[in-house]
């Protein structure tokens, strides 16, 4: 037994030489390249769900399963979020205590503007997402943030979604290096496998996409953020996308890092960069 | 690729293996010592950005059993919080790499 | 979902009963507890509404059994997308229906809701109802005095990895 | 506040469609909440739709009715224009009303 366990040691440390001098050969091939991403992740979804048109990939689990699809129609005729839509959009011209409002933050009033978030602020070389900015607005304005996981939030980011509806998603990468390594940085971590479960995103939305968990059928990773926040029945409730990116580390008993943190900003900005061109449909109703 | 990755792994094994073989008789300062071991390395994984839920629970339950003295039992989480800990730094680690697996292209 | 053929055994032998607990995490079952303390109303079927079994809420509600019919057409999901919202719709081609009610045989109360339709109301309702568990739904229609009813099992259990 | 209750009636022919969506959180008293305490029965026990001063519709609801309740049923008669009028009670007495337009 000593002599084989010996080799073992042995042949794993050449394994180890070997690794380290392929390495770099791998990273320096392999160069960032969001457009070619982008039309591969396409390329990829619509060759796996060839009946599945481009746009409808935006409605998750519903373009997965027909029974789903039954009950989501219904669902829609008067969806659950119409009150945090109604809210949102009573919220967002309410003027703060100095008299401004969100509409005196973004531009075009906040109408519309929806599909080019999460952006490359290049002043401050970070991502800054929908969320992250209607904190600013607030904070700029002397006002409390809100909890990025609660209602006040998901009512304000779905009106601003509604009045996105059926924009394609916009998001651009600057030429600045920093955008490129942010991109890079949210694709990692898409693919990267967490928590005990040892599943990453994309073990769920890239490699099962369509299958099911228990109850819930796996959406798609492409559009997958198209119909952000969402009113999930399960949580008989509004959910942001900071909300959904800490539940699904949690389910997968991964510890979640805080909302809006680096990572998840980027993974954001790398999602919606790779769905580009699918139309907005958020606030979405979800199971 | 893959099976070089199994080699590699043997000696982190060995390191484990080392690690929860050595159960002490259940003592305090045992339990102290490998409480803080857990503690030190769910640390680490907290610097690498990828705790995991199991560990801060095993954790907790080695608390509980060591407050109510029992430290057979405090010690025998106190080692698997380790095990845990170590298993999700070593995830991180090998995943810097590994990640490229499943890409896209 | 396939693990990878990790190398590291110990973390692969943790992850494994990882994945083990969370197959055996099911629903956690709800407390029973007396059931709501209705405020008294005449028309409210109060006692309808304490029924535990479908039988006792069918009876409570309409004195008679009721027998099956292919005259009432129900639409309910083969799985549920969630417990929590799962719509279930009714028409039917009978005439002169006073009152239609829809009910769970597994939920803690049976009868969960029950329309009265006047004259000149179509015989067909829509709504969302919450299940605890797996179970039949039976919607139950009044018509012409006589009472007539159709069954589907609907699947219900939680989504998602459970964490 | 604004009303809880949100009414879509629209008139086709001689019937009148109603899709209603009522803001309540409907309680069955059989959840738990975070701290594991019981929440509370509370929920919508009667839900009544009036038109030209007739019933139309009558719901005797449960508990197990969906929170953020929805209904959805036709009645012969009504115009475009006309009121159509919606009110609920629940369990703890509280009530709200709502006129809707039919479309």
């Amino acid at each position: 037994m000593r002599l084989r366990s010996a080799i073992h040691l042995g042949s794993a440390a050449l394994a180890l030489a070997l690794l380290a001098f392929a390495a770099p050969a791998v990273i320096a091939a392999d160069t960032v390249d969001p457009v070619a991403d982008a039309k591969a992740f396409k390329k990829f979804f619509t060759d796996k769900f060839p009946k599945v048109k481009l746009e409808d990939f935006v409605n998750g689990p519903y373009s997965m399963n027909e029974d789903l699809h039954k009950q989501w129609e219904e669902k829609e005729q008067f969806p659950p979020y119409e009150f945090s839509l109604e809210m949102g959009k009573e919220m967002f011209s309410k003027p703060f205590k100095n008299g401004k409002s969100f509409e005196d933050c973004f531009p075009n009033k906040g109408i519309g503007i929806r599909q080019n978030y999460p952006y490359f602020d290049e002043k401050e070389g970070k991502v800054i997402t929908l969320e992250l900015a209607l904190n600013r607005c607030r904070e700029a304005n002397d006002e409390p943030p809100f909890s990025y996981v609660r209602d006040d939030m998901a009512a304000l980011t779905a009106y601003m979604a509604f009045t996105s509806r059926g924009k394609p998603f916009d998001i651009k990468i600057p030429n600045d290096p920093r955008a490129l390594e942010a991109y890079q940085k949210g694709k990692e971590y898409f693919y990267t496998r967490r928590g005990q479960l040892n599943f990453s995103c994309a073990t769920c939305h890239v490699q099962s996409p369509g299958e099911r968990v228990r109850a819930e059928v796996l959406a798609p990773a492409l559009g997958i953020l198209n119909a952000m926040p969402i009113y999930r029945s399960e949580w008989s409730g509004m959910g942001t996308t900071s909300r959904r990116f800490t539940t699904c580390n949690s389910q997968i008993r991964g510890v979640p890092l805080t909302p809006q943190d680096d990572e998840y900003r980027n993974v954001e900005y790398y999602l919606s960069y790779v769905s580009n061109g699918l139309p907005i449909s958020g606030p979405g109703a979800r199971p | 690729m893959r099976n070089a990755m199994l080699k590699s792994a043997l000696p982190l094994v060995l390191l484990i293996a080392g690690a929860s073989s050595a159960l002490a008789e259940g003592s305090e300062a045992d339990f102290k010592a490998a409480y803080a071991a857990a503690e030190a390395a769910n640390k680490e994984a907290g610097s690498l950005r990828n705790q995991w839920t199991t560990t801060a629970a095993t954790l907790a339950a080695a608390k509980k059993a060591a407050d109510a003295g029992e430290f057979d039992k405090a010690m025998a989480s106190a080692k698997e919080a380790e095990a845990l800990a170590k298993a999700s730094i070593f995830q991180a680690t090998s995943e810097k790499e590994r990640w490229k697996d499943m890409e896209i292209r | 979902m396939t693990t990878t053929g990790y190398g590291f055994f110990a973390t692969r032998r943790l992850i494994l009963q990882g994945v083990g607990a969370v197959a055996m995490v099911g629903l956690g079952n709800l407390p029973f507890l007396a059931p709501a303390l209705a405020a008294a109303n005449d028309k409210y079927p109060e006692d309808a509404f304490k029924a535990k079994s479908e039988a006792d809420a069918i009876k409570a509600l309409y004195g008679k059994a009721p027998e099956a019919s292919d005259k009432v057409k129900m639409d309910a999901p083969e799985i549920a997308e969630n417990g929590a919202v799962v719509p279930v719709s009714v028409t039917t081609t009978l005439t002169e229906v006073t009152s239609i009610s829809f009910l769970v045989s597994e939920n803690p109360v049976a009868l969960v809701a029950s329309y009265k339709i006047p004259a000149g109301t179509l015989p067909s309702v829509g709504n969302r109802i919450k299940m605890a568990k797996t179970s039949n739904v039976t919607v139950v229609v009044e018509a012409g005095g006589k009472l007539y009813s159709a069954t589907k099992e609907v699947k219900v259990t939680v989504g998602g990895c459970g964490g | 506040m604004a009303s809880t209750i949100r009414v879509r009636a629209t008139a086709s022919g001689e019937t009148t469609e109603v899709q209603a969506l009522i803001q309540h959180p409907m309680d069955s008293g059989f959840v738990k909440d975070a701290k594991g305490e019981i929440i509370p029965p509370h929920f919508i026990q009667q839900l009544t739709f009036e038109y030209d001063g007739k019933p139309v519709f009558m719901a005797d609801w449960g508990g197990g009715v969906s929170k953020d309740p929805y209904v959805k049923f036709a009645f012969k008669g009504g115009k475009k224009g006309d009121d159509l009028k919606v009110s609920w009670v629940d369990n703890k007495g509280a009530t709200d009303t709502n006129t809707a337009k039919i479309q």
